[in-house]
């Protein structure tokens, strides 16, 4: 049994990040404007939060510590994404330029200034923000070893925040607005509303969530920082596309992804699985066929906004 | 009526505009990090390999061979209508083609290094290729497909070359030098540049990237890759075979890419395949110099040579107290500004229209085709 | 407060091209305003204007009186400007009641609250009789359905002022009957209309007043009661328009296609059915089959069958003698096949390819334009001057105009300018004249029959009726994706024919009568 | 807080020195005005100075000695992981005023091989490597080279005794990329953890594996966490900032961790000890040399517990029944010569161990 507990608190270090990530990932493409600026941004959030966990270690640790990381992650990301915002939306830059000039500046401008702050590229920090077992909670069985024993704040906060994004999305006006924007911006603007100002808003949140989901990444992962999130942006571009825009199959797919990944990465600590022979290399590459193989069976019908990507023109068709 | 086609020039004075501007903020972040040495440390970025003699500058071109080809890979499939955000994956495989034809047939003498080369275009256009058959036949969105065939590729090239203890130099952990008959001949560039490292690659490279201006623009068949990147409904109907098309599209573009990678390993520069899980950069770097070069061809050519002479000058520019992201921060820059093409263009239209009679003004219309 | 709208003076400018010229219109209270101009005139960038979406270089709007700078269309909204694109605006995949609140929802803590949207609707549509289902996906309902809910969008903004670009284009003989009478009652009710089409008809029919423009100049306007289609179309045209199509009778020659037994399955909403079932027919040399239907019961599907867009579950298609049921679409194309495709911006043209790049689209390829492989750019110029010439394709730049930026009008007769030039012998025209101007329409009617009378085959599907009845010598009604009617126009009605379509009368009834 | 932050390039310093003179190359221009600033240089391989490993350690010794005697210091890095492009680098370093060049790691081994030749003048301290051609063909260390190895494989025999006899005995090797070093290592660690489990008559198990990189992951992190979960008491994280990563997973497991390299009990409380190679003290006792006049060129001096270059901090360290003492006497016979290791890493895998009471699994 532990070892299922094991294991799924593994998958939840490698889904939560993925989860919070292309939910941000959904807000962007669900107005309109595709965001593969994630990694950066994840980057530049983590980068920021980090920071400020190493420069407070002495008086600050805990979940007080963390709750200040995170905002300063969000804002992070919040603010960084502007400068996309303002490309694709103000400029009607073509998108994937300018989400990759983001990609591109995030890890050089982390190690800059780390290098003047501190002199050294990586920043050190103290994970002080594991949860042994939640008060009462842990105590329920099986569930309670599930949830709620060896965890992380940001575990709850990025379910919180699936549950949130998906009654935002269907449940509201701005929802249904955003949705608009994404789908077919010219009916929304001859219904009266402000696109561009949708698209803002999307734009910001996907950075607060990337920028979120930058700091959930390294913090169970590692004691430093070392201006990278290896990827885990452009995998959640990808779960985003694999969860159909939609927040539960977001979910579904960064638990998949989140799963074959740990999965490969902890194998040979399960006796069971390390007795099966199966090269490191096949488990290594599972995740990715695995999800192609999937995709190939899911994707007759794609679901993307119709009209993210393409700058909103008010005088286009 | 009689519109005679006019070259339009719009794209490159609008990446002119954003490389200003990029060298610019350069300019500002050395003058704030270390303001007595920014206007030498500057001069510097933008000299650097010219002073140090054609050694620098051939340099430079043998740094811009592989981004110039992974940009042609990005920027051709983009004017189809695709994001080949796999170029990574594609390079590593045709490294890998390229290397294993480079170690293991020891009995082609002379055609060694094309066969070689041949073997990575091969290699990488069959990894294009999933990609465009999944689009084509499943409609999976390629941009995912592509990523998940960069770790793929990426784990089955360390698998195999860590496996397969003929290509496996276990002292270094990475791939065995290839024969000296697989390497790219100079083709006389030695003579133009001595001491650097460029080699024949680069005019293969410049090659691709003509041969590609010409598919595109004056071929029907470049008429239409692009009309089924534009419209695939009205390519049907017109008859054109859409997924075929698409698959094409593909193919070559990961065809281009695992040249790169093939270009770059059997330079005779010492380059091997490090058995690290870690995607190779040339294939993301190849994304902003297509951008850089509006997805021109003969662009592209031109934006791998900067970006390459940006970062050379980026090299020589450690021989002052600041630290070398600050040509990455440069090139961002450049590339957010590039991105702003669009509103350029609006204004140089704007401002030539005042100046022209109407009739013979652009279209400010939606470019950029992605 | 005579006018309730007063456009004065206005100019738009786009590159190239002066859309509105110094144009003025004024809109009574409660009256229908008919705008009329050919293709490219500049009625819907007046339009536009109006609603806010661009703004004007000169001239001025005045709104009830008072003088308004309108930014967009939350302005227009707020002035009580509706308007109904001919392009609908609505959200595919939102609900019908969720396209009709979007904008101006109500909420509760934060969350939706439709229930009392829901209530309104349904008042509403029962007030106009715009009966529509409110919960069902725009995308699953008719292009008729969703026009009545972009009427319902602008009632229940409570707009007074409603402008309708083109809304009987795409819309069945019937359902265009309803819409006028809809347009009638809203102006009982003191809402103002201005109303663009190009069917004189129509404007005959609802309009109190017209306005003409030409090349972007104002005209003139003109009590609709006092004058006769014929005038109507001079002023828009500047010459006379003959609107009758002169045809003389024509012997039929060889079989060109033949059609036997078809089926085809299309998979709707996960079940399948066959929308054409077990159809066979024949078009032969020298003449016009006319393939009459109300929108939606598998005219679409035969078509796309014929062309080889979509497969087929059974049946055989032969074409020239020879069966090409397996062939390719390019086979067809290069064997004799034309087609003027329904959906002119999926299937017809490549929008952001230029004009001359469009007018070859099916032709690339061949010999004329392609020497080994690289296309013959002179060639294609010169063809492209050709067509633009012959069939007076207006746009901003000539041939090497982006033809997204063309007025609908035009696209459609580079369309038809296209598929004309190829000589085929067999033309699939699906509805070719729409959207076009009465001279337009003239024209290409005028270029169909000289077609037939040169020994083409043509295979015309058409909402209209009075086109049906103009220009077909043969008429097949399909209902349901049957062929119920096999009509010769000299003997049926009007009327008869509306009932085959309807699928009140079938073939044999008559016999019985 | 910890101790990297000593690593900062010492810009202050350098700057004063940095006249705007004068150029040597040929096309002298204004811009190279710098040149002629930097006597002591390093180039790093592909990682950077601060990377917990060869670079940061040679980089330590280098800053230590020149902070001491007020000598201008510069790192280089290369432009890409290439033979031609260390040599460039090298070079580039040469026209910056070196006179001697730190190069660490045996990816120089070919580019010193080429340069030592090309610029005799100037004199080069190469870290874990001998240099030699492109084939390995002709081995040559230059009268201006010398070279430095370690015995990787005493730290790590050191630190898999002591783990064992400090009671363990499910242990775990993970190192960075399989690259001779890090074999040697681990195959110390495992023998070492060997002889114990003979001495002591129990039953060892240690999962191994080489993670691909030198870099923290969550895979690795996740790893390790497996191994933790399944019973694994302490990892060896032998591969840079691996260890971090594993240093993470112990921290929630509340397991232990053995260091590499330098002394990394300032990272994380998990850590016990750190098998050590004095990177740092032997760059600097090279420089010192130069310096001194006493340079020993073209010899290769080799780190052993015979000459103190290897070893476990005892003072940090957290052993509860492994006592200096025991590390002593075990530390004097490794300096005699009296214990054999195998540390074999050409075509070697664990299997060819000769082990008698430890089981490892390998984990490919
Ligand atoms: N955004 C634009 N950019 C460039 N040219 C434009 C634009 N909008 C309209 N035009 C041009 O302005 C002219 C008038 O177009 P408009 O759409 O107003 O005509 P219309 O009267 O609605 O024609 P139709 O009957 O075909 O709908 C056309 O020549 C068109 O090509
Ligand atoms: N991308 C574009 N660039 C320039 N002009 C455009 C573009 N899209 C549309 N237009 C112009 O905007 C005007 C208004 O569009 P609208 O859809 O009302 O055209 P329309 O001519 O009335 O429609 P239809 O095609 O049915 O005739 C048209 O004249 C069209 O030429
Ligand atoms: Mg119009
Ligand atoms: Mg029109």
């Amino acid at each position: 049994m532990s070892v299922v507990y094991f294991i799924f608190q593994q998958t939840m270090f490698f889904a939560i990040p993925l989860l919070i990530v292309a939910l941000g990932g959904m807000f962007s493409e669900r107005s309109g404007v595709v965001n593969i600026a994630l990694e950066g941004i994840m980057t530049m959030g983590a980068f920021t939060s980090i920071l400020f966990l190493n420069l407070t270690a002495d008086s600050l640790s805990g979940q007080g510590q963390l709750l200040i990381a995170i905002v300063i992650a969000m804002g992070t990301g919040a603010l960084f994404s502007a400068l996309h915002a303002y490309a694709a939306i103000n400029m009607k830059a073509d998108q994937t330029i300018s989400g990759t000039a983001l990609n591109m500046f995030a890890p050089a401008f982390a190690i800059f200034i780390a290098r003047i702050i501190q002199g050294v590229q990586q920043i050190q920090f103290a994970n002080t923000f594991r949860i042994d077992s939640v008060p009462v909670l842990g105590a329920i069985p099986f569930i309670g070893d599930l949830f709620f024993k060896n965890t992380y704040l940001t575990t709850f906060i990025g379910l919180a925040i699936l549950v949130i994004a998906s009654i935002v999305l269907y449940k509201t006006k701005f929802g249904l607005r955003l949705r608009a924007c994404g789908e077919h911006p010219h009916a929304a603007d001859a219904a009266g509303i402000n696109v561009y100002r949708m698209q803002y808003a999307g734009v910001l949140i996907s950075g607060a969530l990337a920028g979120l989901g930058g700091l959930v990444f390294v913090v169970p992962t590692s004691t430093n920082f070392n201006a990278t999130v290896s990827g885990y942006g452009f995998l959640a571009l990808a779960v985003l596309i694999f969860g159909q825009w939609k927040p539960v199959k977001i979910m579904g797919a960064s638990l998949f992804f989140g799963l074959t990944k740990a999965i490969a990465a902890s194998y040979s600590g399960i006796p069971f699985l390390s007795n099966l022979g199966v090269p490191s290399y096949l488990f290594k590459m599972i995740p990715y066929i695995a999800t192609l193989v999937v995709l190939i069976f899911t994707s007759k019908n794609s679901m993307a906004p119709r009209a993210s990507g393409v700058p909103y023109d008010k005088g286009q068709r | 009526m009689k519109n005679k086609k006019q070259i339009d020039f719009t794209g490159a004075i609008s990446s002119i505009f954003a490389i200003l501007i990029g060298l610019l903020v350069g300019l500002i972040v050395l003058m704030l990090s270390n303001y007595r040495q920014a206007f030498p440390g500057f001069f510097t970025i933008l000299t650097g390999s010219l002073t140090h003699g054609m050694k620098g500058v051939g340099q430079v071109f043998y740094y811009a061979t592989p981004i110039i080809l992974t940009g042609l890979s990005v920027g051709f499939a983009f004017k189809t209508g695709l994001f080949n955000i796999g170029a990574s994956g594609q390079f590593i495989i045709g490294a890998f083609g390229a290397v294993y034809v480079g170690i293991m047939f020891k009995n082609f003498g002379s055609v060694h290094w094309i066969i070689a080369v041949l073997a990575s275009v091969l290699f990488g256009a069959i990894w294009g290729s999933v990609p465009g058959i999944l689009k084509a036949y499943f409609n999976v969105n390629e941009v995912i497909a592509s990523i998940m065939m960069n770790y793929i590729g990426m784990y089955a090239v360390n698998w195999t070359v860590k496996g397969y203890k003929p290509l496996f130099n276990n002292l270094r952990n990475e791939s065995k030098n290839v024969a000296a008959t697989a390497e790219i001949p100079k083709m006389g560039l030695d003579v133009i540049f001595p001491g650097s490292s460029v080699n024949g690659g680069f005019i293969i490279a410049i090659i691709t990237a003509i041969i590609i201006f010409i598919v595109l623009n004056k071929t029907a068949f470049g008429y239409e890759l692009k009309a089924v990147g534009y419209n695939r409904n009205a390519s049907k109907y017109a008859g054109i075979n859409e997924k075929k098309s698409i698959i094409l599209s593909m193919t070559i573009a990961g065809a281009v890419s695992g040249l790169a990678g093939g270009l770059l390993y059997l330079a005779g520069t010492g380059k091997h395949i490090e058995i690290v899980d870690k995607l190779a950069p040339e294939g993301f770097n190849g994304i902003s110099v297509a951008l850089l070069g509006v997805c021109h061809p003969i662009g592209i050519l031109f934006a791998g040579i900067f970006i390459a002479y940006l970062t050379a000058g980026g090299f020589y520019l450690q021989l002052f107290e600041f630290s070398t992201e600050i040509i990455d921060i440069i090139i961002a820059v450049i590339i957010y500004f590039s991105a702003f093409a669009l509103i350029v263009k609006t204004m140089i239209a704007k401002f030539s229209k005042r100046k022209e009679s109407k009739g013979s003004i652009k279209a400010s219309g939606s470019e950029g085709g992605i | 407060m005579e006018y309730i709208i007063e456009m004065l003076n206005i100019t738009k400018e786009f590159p190239g091209i002066i859309a509105n010229d110094d144009i003025t219109l004024q809109l009574k209270k409660g009256e229908i305003h008919a705008l009329l101009g050919e293709n490219g005139a500049g009625k819907s960038t007046l339009m536009s204007v109006l609603f806010g979406l661009y703004q004007p270089e000169k001239g001025k709007i005045i709104v009830k009186g008072k003088e308004e700078k309108i930014k967009g269309p939350l302005d227009a909204n707020a002035l009580g400007i509706g308007m109904v694109h001919q392009h609908f605006k609505l959200v595919h995949n939102f609900t019908v009641l969720q396209n009709i609140v979007l904008g101006i929802e109500t909420t509760k803590n934060g969350i939706l609250k439709m229930e009392d949207a829901r209530k309104k609707v349904v008042e509403l549509s029962e007030r106009y009789n715009l009966f529509v289902d409110p919960d069902a996906y725009i995308s699953d309902i008719t292009v008729g359905m969703q026009q009545r809910v972009e009427i319902l969008k602008m009632l229940y903004r409570d707009n007074d002022i409603l402008i309708f670009d083109e809304p009987t284009a795409v819309l069945t003989p019937q359902e265009i009957e309803e819409l006028m009478q809809i347009m009638r009652e809203l102006t009982t009710e003191g809402k103002s209309i201005l109303f663009i089409t190009h069917k004189l008809n129509e404007i005959k029919a609802v309009a109190d007043r017209c306005s003409v423009l030409r090349r972007g100049k104002y005209i003139g306007t003109v009590h609709v009661s006092e004058t006769d289609k014929q005038m109507l179309s001079e002023m828009m045209v500047g010459r006379k328009v003959n609107l009758t199509v002169e045809k003389e009778e024509k012997a039929p020659g060889e079989i060109v296609l033949e059609v036997n037994d078809l089926s085809v399955m299309s998979k709707r909403e996960g079940h399948t059915k066959n929308v054409v079932e077990h159809v066979s027919f024949k078009v032969r040399k020298g003449e016009i089959v006319c393939i009459a239907g109300i929108d939606g019961n598998g005219q679409t599907e035969l078509v796309h069958a014929l062309t080889g867009l979509d497969g087929i579950s059974s049946g055989s298609i032969h074409l020239n003698g020879e069966d090409v049921t397996k062939k390719s679409i390019r086979y067809r194309n290069t064997h004799g096949m034309s087609h003027i495709p329904e959906d002119r911006h999926k299937h017809g043209l490549v929008l952001d390819y230029n004009l001359a790049y469009n007018l070859v689209l099916q032709q690339y390829f061949e010999k004329q334009f392609n020497q080994a492989g690289f296309i013959k750019q002179d060639a294609v110029n010169q063809y492209a001057d050709l067509l633009i010439e012959k069939y007076d394709i207006r746009s901003g730049q000539g041939r090497e105009t982006k033809v997204r930026s063309m007025s609908g009008g035009n696209q459609q007769k580079a369309i038809v300018a296209r598929e004309i030039m190829k000589n085929p012998d067999l033309l699939l025209a699906v509805q070719p004249v729409r959207g076009l101007d009465v001279g337009a329409i003239e024209y290409i009617h005028k270029e169909l029959v000289k077609q037939r009378d040169a020994g083409c085959a043509i295979l015309l599907v058409s909402l209209e009726l009075e086109e049906v009845m103009n220009l077909s010598d043969r008429i097949l009604v399909m209902f349901e994706g049957k062929i119920v009617a096999d009509l010769d126009p000299k003997h049926v009605t009007i009327n008869e024919l509306g009932l085959y379509m309807a699928g009140s009368k079938r073939e044999g009834d008559s016999h019985e009568e | 807080g910890s101790k990297t932050e000593e690593a900062a390039p010492a810009e202050e310093a350098v700057t004063e020195e940095a006249p705007a003179e004068e150029a040597p190359a040929e096309e002298a221009t204004e811009s190279e005005a710098s040149a002629e600033g930097y006597e002591l240089a390093l180039v790093t391989d592909l990682g950077t100075i601060d990377d917990k490993s060869f670079n940061q350690g040679a980089w330590e010794g280098l800053e230590k000695y020149a902070k001491e005697n007020g000598v201008s210091y510069k790192y280089y890095q290369p432009q890409e992981g290439t033979t031609d492009s260390y040599v460039e680098t090298i070079g580039l370093a040469i026209e910056g005023g070196a006179k001697l060049v730190v190069c660490p790691g045996f990816l120089f081994e070919e580019p010193i091989f080429i340069v030592q030749d090309q610029y005799p003048d100037v004199t080069f301290i190469l870290l874990d490597g001998a240099p030699h051609n492109a084939d390995y063909s002709e081995f040559k260390t230059g009268d201006n080279v010398m070279s430095i190895m370690f015995q990787e494989d005493q730290p790590g025999y050191l630190a898999g005794y002591a783990a064992v006899k400090d009671g363990m005995t499910k242990l775990g090797f993970m190192g960075g990329m399989a690259v001779p070093a890090v074999i040697r290592y681990g195959y110390g660690f495992v023998q070492g953890a060997d002889a114990a489990a003979a001495e002591l008559g129990v039953d060892v198990e240690v999962m191994y594996n080489y993670t691909g990189a030198f870099e923290a992951t969550p895979e690795a992190q996740s790893m390790a966490a497996s191994w933790y979960q399944n019973g694994t008491e302490v990892i060896f994280g032998c591969g840079g900032a691996v260890g971090n990563s594993v240093m993470a997973a112990a921290e929630e497991a509340g397991a232990k961790v053995i260091g590499v390299d330098v002394d990394q009990s300032p990272e994380s409380d998990t850590v016990i000890t750190s098998a050590m190679k004095l990177l740092s003290n032997s760059v600097y006792d090279g420089v010192k040399a130069f310096y001194d006049g006493s340079f020993p060129g073209g010899a290769t001096t080799t780190f052993t517990a015979a000459n103190n270059g290897v070893g476990l901090p005892m003072e940090t360290s957290k052993f509860e029944a492994f006592t200096q003492e025991d590390y002593d006497a075990l530390y004097a016979k490794l300096a005699a010569g009296e214990v054999t290791i195998n540390n074999a890493t050409e075509d070697s895998t664990t299997a060819d161990l000769t082990l008698t009471n430890t089981t490892v699994s390998f984990v490919e």
